[in-house]
């Protein structure tokens, strides 16, 4: 298989991993529930999901509800990290949900990015004006 | 039971594993493979193999040229998985100091896996890494990671 | 008979071979001793393998941190040979574009060694290469030689 | 042996590789002729032998005899390198003898060195004046 008789550029592999965004609001901030599996293929739909939040919320409150990821890899990452910069960046907030979802806190924890994300155990927690993560 | 990783096209046909072509197979489909692969009871490690070579396939998509193969085996007694991930690009996997534009995939395989590496081999490499239920993890202690020290750091 | 890298720690003890500590091994009798566990009638498969341990033994001098070991195995019924360098230190060993202060060690490595690589585990690193007498060496062929398009040019 | 009761640094670690330099003037041109190993130990007195025989030609001729040479490793060739772009730097010429000695070509051929250095059969032909490399 090492040799396909047709061989495909990087870009024109067949991508198949699946990841579904809602959007909500909720006392004036925007709740953006993602399901799925968050990689190479579907990062680029998460960071837009957060900018067009971030842009209707204008320097309110984005709440990111990672708590129904099935997967989260580096690609997840620097989507989590640039859209959090990103965010402070318009004055905004973002606030991450995690819970105790391991294929999401897991490699969070791993790179060290539990210091750098606003993480959450709920949405409830991450709605309340007066939480600090 | 082999802990040694294999030189490509090396694979003992006796070792239960399979090969992919990366220009045929989503990178979901390898993550489906690790699962089906891997036993259920083996909890964080299967989670661990499955990220593990979504890193391997994601660098190898990213940063290296096609042909591109993926190769899954099971080691240890079927409590262990080793992934190879060939391309044939130029460039050298490195630990790099992770920022905004990523550089935290190698720190994960770094992380989670027992041991990994890079091998060339008639103008290919092959990213492999291995990952064994029983050994312990090295967890902060590797020095390598020193040479990521703002690697929490935004900017 | 085995072709492929082992691990740190995992060579079979069955196979020849020998550790030396480089903080106590010079340079010269890491060559001395590539010569006298390859057979003479080897010829230049033996200068060769010299060269790749040499050079291995140089990068971890120069670019690694101690300790510092080198293990030599006797491959593929004597007619090869793995020379297998540890070191401590974070930097990843990777061919770079020849120049006045050098750049050829990788080069040569890549170019006489049948295979190589690196593999990371528990903090520490090694780097390794084969050497075997009966397969066809790559000459030229390496597309990762492409990363060197000036290596012939002086400035 | 991995982990030895005393770490020595890497500069304080035992050096025994052979080298000697012997230097005469023939017609004008300095011959410098090396025996023994070049490699990282050496490669500094290989350096120093050449500067100091392309001093003493003030832009004149420079041959360096490896013939006797019987281990050439990187960091002999680097100072090959360096030499030859430094007497071209100085208006001089450093002419090397390699004849057939496999230790020296091989690694300068597998480099493609033999485009960029100027490499000689023999003493004499290095020294004939309308001979080129
Ligand atoms: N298969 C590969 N081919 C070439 N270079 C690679 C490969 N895998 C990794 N690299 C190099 O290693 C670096 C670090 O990889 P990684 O830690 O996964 O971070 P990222 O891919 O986000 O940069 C990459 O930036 C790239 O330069
Ligand atoms: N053991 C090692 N540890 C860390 N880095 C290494 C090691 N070996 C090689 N390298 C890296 O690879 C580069 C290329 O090595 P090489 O081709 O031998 O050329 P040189 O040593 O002359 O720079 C080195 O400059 C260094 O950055």
């Amino acid at each position: 298989m090492d040799r396909p008789g047709v061989i495909r550029p990087a870009n024109d592999r067949p991508r198949a991993s699946r990841l579904s965004v809602d959007t909500r609001e909720v006392d004036g901030a925007v709740v953006v529930e993602v399901t799925g599996e968050v990689d190479l293929d579907t990062a680029p739909r998460l960071r837009e999901a957060i900018a067009v939040a971030l842009a209707e919320t204008a320097g309110g409150r984005c709440v990111l509800d990672l708590t129904t990821v099935g997967h989260l890899d580096s690609a997840g990452l620097t989507a989590l990290v640039d859209a959090t910069r990103e965010a402070a960046a318009q004055q905004a907030r973002l606030r991450i949900v995690v819970d105790a979802n391991r294929p999401v806190i897991r490699p969070i924890e791993i790179t060290g990015l539990n210091q750098v994300l606003h993480l959450y155990e709920s949405v409830d927690e991450a709605l309340d004006e007066s939480a600090t993560s | 039971m082999s802990m040694q990783p294999r030189d490509v096209g090396d694979s003992d046909p006796h070792q239960p594993g399979l090969t992919c072509d990366l220009a045929a197979t989503p990178i979901r489909r390898i993550r489906q493979l690790v699962r089906e692969l891997l036993d259920d009871h083996l909890g964080v490690l299967r989670d661990d193999a499955v990220l593990v070579a979504d890193e391997l396939v994601s660098n190898a998509i990213q940063h290296g040229q096609g042909p591109r193969s993926c190769r899954l085996t099971l080691i240890d007694n079927g409590r262990g998985l080793l992934a190879e991930v060939t391309d044939a690009g130029p460039g050298t996997p490195h630990m790099r100091t992770p920022d905004n534009n990523g550089g935290r995939g190698l720190v994960l395989v770094n992380r989670l896996a027992n041991s990994w590496g890079v091998r060339w081999c008639q103008g290919r490499k092959t990213v492999w890494a291995e990952l064994v239920s029983d050994a312990t993890k090295h967890n902060g202690r590797a020095p390598h990671l020193a040479i990521a020290p703002e690697w929490t750091g935004q900017e």
